[in-house]
């Protein structure tokens, strides 16, 4: 193996947030961003077309190792934590910070038709929403964003990453599975 | 078919409305609301029977059911196709639906992807590495958790003194903190040039009454080379090594 | 690749401790001890031919992904840049100083009712706190304030857009939803 993908990928597997190839550039000044793009590739399609039980995955603007999702049974067995769980009230919370972003709490209780504040204080205490200022009107409102954690958290490379809303009315017909799972 | 009814399942009034169409097969955007709000309440009165704790907002959505109702009663007049004469009473709450129902719809999205923790699993634990700090460190915090550890505290205490704050308080705090960079910088700044720059009223008065704590507080000397000359600020407070050391930007 | 060890690989990666030929037993109780000793066998020749940046090592009685140790030089340029987060008593000593600033030792310790020093001194030591003059009072004692390093931070624009605790009890309202975990 080529040591500098060797390199890479210790550096991916130690790092504790996903690993940007910016954080690489700064690690090999001596390498082309290119050069390193085309290393964590190559490291991605090698694990890809290994079929192991861990993959090389992009999320939050980084790179990562994780599990093949097939293998979460087992997983869960090992764990003695429990598995992160979300409410509905707390998904469609997200779902609407996520989408409208930067988004003041009032706006959330209109389109939810039910008070938001519990729901909220839980996403902010998990640490996947986030405030991120306050809003130039009237009252001066507290506005929220989401986190890198959510990112993280559900899989997407950045926010861009999240299907338009039009786009979602297709893809509800179809199969919602075969989107998401894209690693085994 | 029939579907199996929960009466705890339901996010909210719109959650409800959403389940009561799609129960009936009604097309969304010609509600038929007397059938609807009739359900609505038959549901709210189930659920008031079991005494679930009915959120206000199922009330208020009660209220204005009934009112879209008797909107629709009245006799209209004949405007043929001119829609914009007068909406349909029902349009308003068409819209809050399909809008609720597309964020509900993004949750769902959500929940399916493969979400850490659930589907896929980090590194158990971290290679042992040389963990050392730099000197440049990257803090990263979190504004709600510096705001909870404050909540925590006051609710720790049970004190006479109201330990509440205003943003007046604080909004005063900032213009202290300027002066002193100002100060720490310049080491001395004219009265009138503090004051004059400022645009808007409210400025001014925190920037003068922002002067003269930091003059009660003795953190800044306020001189005057002759009478009704111009005053000056000085730094006054502790040695200088003592204060540079430990600002900002020294 | 074989299915199960994919499974095993998942398995050790993801494990919080080194995993146990004894715990694989314990998930896989049709397999027989000898077997799965020879998968993760496999697993560890597989790593150990690739020659790549991690292996499979036995540690402490049990089996763990470790990095190869001629990439230590790239893993600690990459740990030395590690995000530092607050410890709780720093986050409330900070608290109170934003809060309550200008403010004194003395009305820090009562407020928390412990000594804050060392919380103090390392505040002043990250630039998010300093020292804004003295007191004229007996003793003379030092007034502490946030930096414009706090502010940037926290993401702030001024100290009178940190949320006020009204708007913090908004959060708190209702649905219990959001605290009581129910599953997605």
């Amino acid at each position: 193996m080529e040591d500098t993908i060797a390199i890479i990928e210790a550096l991916i597997f130690a790092s504790e947030t996903p690993l940007t190839v910016a954080k690489i550039a700064e690690i090999f000044p001596e390498l082309k961003t290119d050069q390193i793009a085309g290393f964590v590739e190559e490291l991605v399609r090698e694990y890809d077309r290994r079929q192991g039980g861990i993959f090389v995955r992009e999320v939050a603007g980084g790179f990562r190792f994780q599990t093949a999702s097939r293998t979460a049974p087992w997983i869960g067995k090992l764990r003695a934590a429990k598995p992160l769980s979300l409410s509905p009230s707390a998904m469609e919370t997200l779902a609407i910070v996520a989408y409208r972003q930067p988004v003041v709490k009032a706006d959330i209780d209109r389109i939810r038709g039910v008070d938001a504040g519990g729901a909220l204080k839980g996403l902010l205490e998990k640490k996947l929403v986030r405030i991120v200022g306050r809003k130039d009107v009237p009252g001066k409102p507290i506005i929220y964003g989401t986190t890198r954690k959510f990112l993280e958290v559900f899989n997407l490379k950045s926010l861009a990453d999240l299907p338009t809303l039009s786009e979602m009315k297709d893809l509800q017909m179809t199969d919602l599975d075969a989107s998401s799972e894209t690693s085994v | 078919m029939a579907y199996e009814i929960k009466l705890d399942v339901f996010e909210g009034p719109l959650d409800l409305l959403l389940y009561l169409i799609r129960k009936n097969e009604i097309d969304i955007y010609d509600i038929p609301i007397s059938l609807v709000a009739q359900q609505y309440m038959e549901y709210l009165n189930t659920m008031r029977s079991l005494n679930l704790d009915l959120a206000g907002e199922y009330l208020v959505m009660a209220a204005t059911l009934a009112h879209i109702k008797s909107r629709m009663l009245l006799p209209t007049v004949d405007t043929v196709g001119e829609e914009d004469e007068e909406e349909d009473p029902r349009a308003e709450l068409v819209r809050q639906l399909l809008e609720y129902q597309r964020y509900k719809e993004a949750a769902g999205f959500l929940a399916a992807r493969p979400l850490l923790e659930r589907d896929v699993f980090n590194l158990g634990v971290l290679p042992e590495g040389t963990s050392t700090p730099a000197d440049d460190f990257l803090l990263e915090v979190d504004l709600f958790e510096l705001v909870e550890a404050f909540r925590r505290i006051l609710s720790q205490i049970h004190d006479d003194e109201p330990l509440e704050f205003s943003t007046e308080k604080l909004s005063l705090a900032d213009r202290m903190n300027e002066i002193m960079e100002t100060l720490s910088q310049e080491g001395n700044t004219s009265f009138s040039e503090l004051l004059i720059i400022r645009s808007s009223k409210r400025l001014v008065v925190y920037t003068f009454l922002a002067i003269l704590e930091l003059v009660k507080l003795r953190m800044v000397t306020a001189r005057q080379a002759v009478p009704f000359g111009e005053i000056r600020l000085f730094l006054s407070v502790g040695k200088r090594d003592e204060i540079t050391g430990t600002s900002e930007g020294a």
